[in-house]
């Protein structure tokens, strides 16, 4: 008989457990029956520290979690409202996030003397008053598991054992009534080339769906309704994904190939070898023996009329100063994508941050002005993507994109977009002279001051370019004084003529009439804008307004800045982006910085916009 | 700019000068180098469009400027790792690298080493002055232990690279040596080098007359002091070959008086060799130790070239799953509907 | 944090064991070179605050804070080129530096070959697992051609990296190979490379279980494929020594088998050959080539030592000078008065 | 009999030729002989492009310009009122800064068809009106030289005519009644090897100091009455000379051996060459294979208790970003010297700029605050280059020293320190644990926010430091969010800290009633102080503040900008300190801005100081 279904707006679960216990799969299978259902979903997942701990050790623990609604939502949540611990390591760290009153969910049987004492547990919190505060529920995960897998031919104990996340799965698919066919058909293609663990699998999902029918230790099973999302055909992706698709496109809508220059990094490295697996895109992946060969190679590359890209973050982006200073000089189109960490020097290499920006900026000897854009959510990885590229290869320029650690990680529904509503990016290099007679390749198209561009191969156009200083329109070394003085000034307004060519900055600002202006860039528009929600919800108001170009800004920013008596500007740094408008608009904006490796709380915005609006 | 780079017309050696005047010191090296590469080139019978130099920052690495080809003069040392990128998605350009003894294996010793263990189609020039000379003469990596220069008042106290040592090393399929007033056999060796397929490295004995005057004296002046290499032929040398080279028992090569051992003990020279034991033993024979300096291919052995893998690889995916379809590559796999 | 480190008291492996918990993946090669380390360094007698460990970054340089000794992880690549600072400023301390594949032939190989070129007295343990464990698995300049791995899904395309091959070019006075569970051989090695005045270079062949795991069986498991080189004595290997090494008449090594070719016609090893070409020709008996690998000394030879030199050249210019006077400095040759 | 002597207040000189006539010697021995005459004096040296260009030719010229006065002065002077050109390149490539009216002396003898021709004459300038606007001396140095020098054993022909910028000197030294004892002293010891020489060199310069007093082409002598300048006792100094000595003395003062990592690089090489002659203090110098490990040897000296230094120019300090962020987060003393040339890429390897600030400033992965110094003059390279090792050595910290090409060759006289009067650099290590038997290496002295340095070799202490984000206190390697936040901000406020120990910033504003503020840093202060003065001279007002701390500010700045209505801010790049000075203090400066690879001209400053005041 079924049990009583409670309706649910918005729920926040956490999937925790050791890196060997498979919590990422667990986690991204909940996540497809939850996108199949129609939910809204923003999940991530918080990987151990690189290195691989020692199994139920502290830092060996994986975690996942998602956040899902029957409306549109912006962040994976702050706080989950059901943990699942899948041993007492995976406990300890993650039990302070969980609020008062709520659910807990334990595999019982790895609470053993030895597990309790990895985790540095003097007792077993699960006897005793420790959890008092939570609604638990201890559960015999394994004992069920391999008592449901008995008899099955050729798997061994161990394996039966590690289908307790199946397990789990299938009791939480029935907790919040995902549909389990997804999941089954998953099972059946993952394991095909091993039926027994089709098998096994399968029995262990039912068996914890089962589990959670039949058991008293359940009394409601809760529904979130489907969303109310835009119509059409849905994918989840995440950020990286959704980078290399961009590029991709880019390089299918400019009719060039896409040369991908990179050296291992986390958390960049996803994208490397995601598009190592394009090649019938005409792909080029180059591993590089450092990131200065790979920004080296990436330029040669577009030097040749390729798409010459690189991605890395902060660590190895600073090495590539140099060579994208050459690129300033030479004029020719080079994306650099920093996906970056949480910092300095090392610092803590899975985490996100975004202290990178000012680096970006002005990370290199002498007056070489970049155009910087910043990604703002998975899915707008992959328009950044495109548009990175559109102006790197109309101005001729190297080109900064900026996404971070949980961005890169992070995934969302994403509405498919037709390849037919993607921008033409074709480029017409020069195939002819261009001054009577003779070539001259710094000769500019008086619109966009981009230099002609004529590759290699192209007969009759031969001519060298290099790090020296140019003479104007012929490009021939110059060291005449005010010859530099000219190109100095005409480098930087090629960059700040691109203000033109970028749409204004969009202001939300339902009534027009707030007066403080809560002012984002890149991965911290989720938390921002649930923030911002949440203060209108109480009646209050905030405007919002999101930056996807730092360098040069939207040409209506300032005129938006003049436009509120208050200007708030939440970073995961020490105020970058506020640094760059004082600067550039006197306007006396006042930061909200919080630089822990974890990307910004929604309540925490919500509340700094509630001190200053008193 | 006239326009027979199309490939008709036998190009000539003018036709490979720039406009720009050249720029070296009276009586530097280089302009012997410069004559004889644009020489070469003319009788590759390539277009000029299709030939690429790309340098890094040196004396040396002026030479694309000189060069009526395309080029870039890019940024110190990573003139290899730049010109890979240019050559694997430009397979029907050639691409030389022009590079010097601090610029290849100073600040771009890594690039270079791995340009050459990945067999990328380059042909690679290395100009060795043992000397940094655009910055005024501080001995380089290069320099003989205790040479005086700027930075080294009482003399260098490290050892320095044996640059066809570091390329042997590192998995170079081509390696060579000449000289810069040798015209004869520099052609002869760039030619080698431009029939080889994937990356060829030269040294090229450079005199920089102004820091470093008379480095190779010994070999420039005396011809009897170098040593010819020709693959199948026994290695003799000196005035009328009275002296030749012979591989110990343990590998290691040795000068020895042809008259005193006997033609039939001496060393067949075998450029083409597997491995490069041989190549390396014979590179180990140095001015500063043995007083001769061997010159021509010490090796020039076909391997895969990164280039050719990196395209074969793209036309297999083509071949096992077509064209990329990007609308199919935008839905993925795991996808539902909202209506 | 027991004082004893000032020498007084024999030291033992657990004196050597931090405060800090290791972690490494469960089964990690990485561990047992970390124990057998940490026993070398008792047998040592060396005080631990005189020994530093310098790291770059990757599994393998999490290794200084697993010793109680002083220690930097600092940053990818450049940890020859800190230590080298340490090293010459402080000749009383006794410097490690521990690499991995990618670390110090990837984006610190420019680093180690000037390093060993320089020969600083530092001791270089480069721990090879043939990939690049810490970023999860991509392939490593070390990886056989084909390999398979996160970046690689049709299988690498570059030739590898022969390390003691790229070492003894870059004129290396002491190189040498060993395998993380080969404890006493290890041990054996280590001691000799902690002997050896200059740098020391030693690969060790590390299996990285989670993400290139079987790399090395052929030698881990098979002693029988393992050749032991032992200076001064012929080179004979396999289960009762019926295999061995010859040198051909070209340079290059080759196995043999005993039986067939007489005990007389093997290769001596001889570790202390002025020349290199010897090692660099044993280094070319590459698994993948011959299935067999050479371990122990390959190369190891008396130059003059960069700190002893540096120092030297102090010494000398304060006894011609005499010590430094700051306001004769100042003073400098050319004044003038006003009053 | 004497000719008529006439009295200047002032004049500049610059003495132009080939690479190969030695006009860089002939103007340091003008220079030695005006030094001894008791003026002041200011030099500027201005080499070709680095490559050595063909004899004759445009780009081989050779330039030497010395300003000397009665009076104490700030620069080598904006334009020569004297050029002697000795050759047809010389004259093309300098006439055009010599104003009409101008003296000129030519070497009559090197106008040959093939120089001209070579300097691009269709003909010869010395005959017709080409020159009509100038006193033209065209002399035949050649000729004369090679006449006086008849006879002399075992002086080559070529020898000879090589002689004739000797002559060239003498006919100068005549002319500005330079003391000629000094000169012939030196012909003494540089040739003392060749008697044949010192003979031929002493004639020439006797021969073209005759030539003077007897020829009619020049009728009147000039006089410029020694300076007043403080007494004692003096020497002249380039940038780099006081650099390398500054450094020497930091490292006797701190007792801590000196080691420099260096890889060449103009405009800083002579730095290493020089302290490579040092080595009698202690000093090691290495060269390195390239700038990051220049930086990370540096880095590892620092580490085991040296002095660590690096010196570089803008191409090779943006590679030692990776590492100095390393140094950031282990809190080691390194000192960054950056020695800037005109950019950006390779730029203009030999002429001045400083266009690096905001490179130096943010060019490093996330939140990595390094102090910024900058010196002013010549000799103010020495003070500066002590200061910057007090603070890194006082705080643990990287810093960072900012010079240019301009100060680096320039020289000017130096009155020579008492080292007595030198601050007292010594540091303290750790040598026993801190904090209850344990050694803590992350304890902090409370008022610097120094963290406890132990070098290795000290028994007990031994510990382990890295890239890693560290736990307070004990250093150990951290992922925890709130210690992450924590040492973000505690690595900020160390520096921060620092303002409490540098000078507040000085005003020279005579009246105190000035509105207009002009503000500069670095090697402008020399045509700053000079515009300033002239706007005096004609009776306006306007104030002058050089900065010397750039991060973190002066303790007063904030202040001392409030004072002003106007802040007028010029600098050799697009702005750069004008920005951070608008983020920090929302003060509405204007900058004035020429990026020409030259030092700024007083005049410019005048005039752009005129226009504001009106
Ligand atoms: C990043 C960087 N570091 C240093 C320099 C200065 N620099 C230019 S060329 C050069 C070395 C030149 O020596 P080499 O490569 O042997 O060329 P050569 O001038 O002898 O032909 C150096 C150190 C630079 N331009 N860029
Ligand atoms: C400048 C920089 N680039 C890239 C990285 C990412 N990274 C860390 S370790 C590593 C390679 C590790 O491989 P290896 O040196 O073989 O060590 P292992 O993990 O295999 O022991 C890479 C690419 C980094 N930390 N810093
Ligand atoms: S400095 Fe030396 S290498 Fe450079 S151009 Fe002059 S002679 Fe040639
Ligand atoms: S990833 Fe490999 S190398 Fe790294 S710790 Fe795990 S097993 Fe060892
Ligand atoms: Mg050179
Ligand atoms: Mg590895």
């Amino acid at each position: 008989m079924a049990k009583a279904v409670e309706q649910l707006e918005r729920v926040v679960i956490r999937f925790a457990g050791d890196s060997g216990d498979g919590m990422q799969l667990t986690g991204a299978r909940f996540t497809s029956e939850t996108a199949a259902l129609g939910n809204d979903l923003s999940t991530l997942p918080d990987f151990p520290a690189e290195i691989r701990a020692p199994a139920g050790s502290l830092p060996g623990v994986s975690g996942f979690q998602i956040h899902f609604a029957d409306h549109d939502i912006l962040t994976p949540g702050d706080q989950p409202d059901v943990l699942v611990a899948m041993n007492p390591a995976a406990l300890k760290t993650n039990l302070r996030d969980l609020p008062v009153g709520g659910t807990l969910i334990v595999n019982r049987d790895a609470f053993s003397e030895k597990n309790l004492q990895k985790a540095g547990y003097a007792s077993n919190p699960l006897e005793g008053e420790a959890l008092a505060d939570y609604k638990v529920h201890a559960i015999q995960l394994t004992t069920m598991t391999v008592e449901a897998l008995k008899g099955i031919e050729g798997v061994t104990p161990r394996e039966a054992e590690r289908s307790k996340n199946f397990f789990a799965l299938g009791l939480m698919s029935w907790l919040y009534g995902r549909p389990i066919e997804p999941t089954l058909t998953f099972i059946q293609e993952k394991f095909s080339k091993r039926p027994e663990l089709v098998e096994a699998n399968t029995r262990a999902f039912n068996a914890g769906h089962a589990y959670g029918e039949t058991s008293e230790d359940f009394v409601v099973q809760y529904e979130v309704r489907p969303a109310k999302l835009a119509p059409g055909v849905y994918r989840q992706i995440t950020g990286n994904e959704a980078l290399s698709l961009g590029l991709v496109a880019a390089s299918v809508q400019s009719k060039l190939p896409l040369f991908l220059g990179a050296y291992p990094i986390t958390p960049a490295s996803s994208i490397l070898e995601q598009l190592a697996r394009y090649k019938h895109f005409g792909v080029r992946t180059f591993q590089a023996e450092d990131e200065i060969a790979a920004a080296g190679a990436a330029l040669g590359a577009s030097f040749g009329g390729a798409l010459g890209v690189c991605t890395s973050a902060g660590p190895g982006v600073v090495l590539k100063a140099e060579t994208i200073g050459l690129a300033a000089m030479v004029e020719l189109p080079l994306l650099v994508i920093d996906v970056q960490r949480a910092g300095p020097s090392t610092g803590m290499p899975t985490k996100p941050e975004q202290a990178d920006l000012l680096m970006i900026m002005f990370g290199r000897n002498a007056e070489s002005p970049v155009p910087v854009l910043a990604t703002s959510t998975p899915g707008n990885c992959f328009d950044m993507a495109i548009e990175a590229c559109r102006i790197a290869l109309k101005y001729r320029t190297p080109v900064y994109l900026l996404s971070d650690a949980y961005l890169a990680n992070g995934s969302e529904p994403w509405l498919i977009p037709d390849p037919a509503s993607l921008p033409d990016l074709s480029v017409e290099f020069a195939t002819a002279p261009n001054s009577g007679g003779e070539f001259m390749p710094y000769l500019r198209d008086p619109e966009t001051l981009a230099r002609a561009w004529a590759v290699p191969g192209t007969p009759g156009l031969e001519h060298r370019i290099g790090g020296l200083e140019k003479e104007d329109v012929t490009g021939n070394v110059s060291y005449d004084p005010d010859n530099h003085d000219a190109m100095v000034r005409l480098r930087a307004q090629k960059i700040a003529n691109i203000a033109a060519d970028i749409p204004p900055l969009e202001v939300d600002d339902p009534d027009g009439d707030a007066k403080l202006l809560v002012l984002g860039w890149g991965g911290t528009y989720g938390p921002i804008a649930g923030g911002v929600r949440r203060i209108r919800r109480r009646g209050l108001k905030a405007a919002q307004a999101h930056l996807h170009y730092l360098n040069p800004f939207p040409r209506n920013f300032g005129e938006v800045l003049g436009a509120y008596d208050r200007v708030l500007i939440p970073e995961m740094n020490l105020g970058q982006l506020l640094k760059l408008v004082r600067a550039e608009f006197l306007v006396d904006a006042v930061g909200f910085n919080r630089v822990t490796g974890r990307p910004l709380r929604t309540a925490d915005i919500e509340h700094a916009i509630e001190v200053l609006l008193q | 700019m006239s326009g027979n780079g199309n490939g008709s017309g036998k190009l000539t050696l003018k036709d490979f000068k720039s406009d720009q005047e050249v720029r070296w010191c009276p009586g530097c090296g280089d302009y012997a180098i410069l004559a004889t590469v644009q020489g070469v080139m003319a009788e590759l019978g390539i277009p000029r469009e299709r030939i690429v130099f790309v340098s890094g920052i040196g004396c040396a690495a002026r030479f694309p400027y000189y060069m009526q080809t395309y080029g870039m003069h890019s940024i110190h040392g990573r003139a290899p790792a730049i010109a890979t990128g240019l050559a694997v998605t430009r397979p029907d350009l050639t691409v030389w690298v022009v590079t010097g003894d601090g610029d290849a294996l100073s600040i771009g010793g890594n690039h270079l080493i791995h340009a050459l263990r990945r067999n990328v189609n380059l042909k690679i020039l290395l100009f060795n002055n043992q000397v940094y000379g655009l910055t005024k003469g501080q001995y380089s990596p290069t320099s003989p232990r205790g040479q005086r220069s700027g930075s080294t008042p009482m003399g260098s106290i490290d050892a320095p690279f044996n640059p066809l040592g570091i390329a042997v090393g590192a998995e170079a399929t081509f390696a060579a040596r000449s000289i810069d007033t040798d015209r004869k056999h520099l052609a002869e060796v760039l030619n080698r080098a431009a029939a080889h397929r994937g990356s060829a490295f030269v040294e090229i004995l450079q005199n920089c007359n102004i820091y470093n005057d008379g480095a190779f004296d010994a070999v420039r002046d005396e011809a009897a002091n170098r040593i010819y290499l020709r693959g199948g032929e026994p290695v003799r040398f000196g005035a009328d070959g009275e002296r030749g080279i012979r591989i110990r028992s343990d590998g290691s090569a040795e000068i020895v008086d042809v008259g005193e051992v006997g033609e039939e003990s001496l060393l067949v020279h075998n450029e083409h060799h597997a491995e490069p034991s041989l190549a390396f033993a014979l590179s180990r024979l140095q001015l500063h130790t043995v007083g001769v300096t061997p010159v021509g291919v010490f090796r020039d052995v076909e391997q895969p070239v990164y280039d050719d893998l990196m395209a074969g690889q793209i036309d297999q995916m083509r071949a096992d799953k077509g064209d990329g379809d990007l609308s199919a590559l935008l839905q993925g796999s795991d996808t539902w509907e909202i209506r």
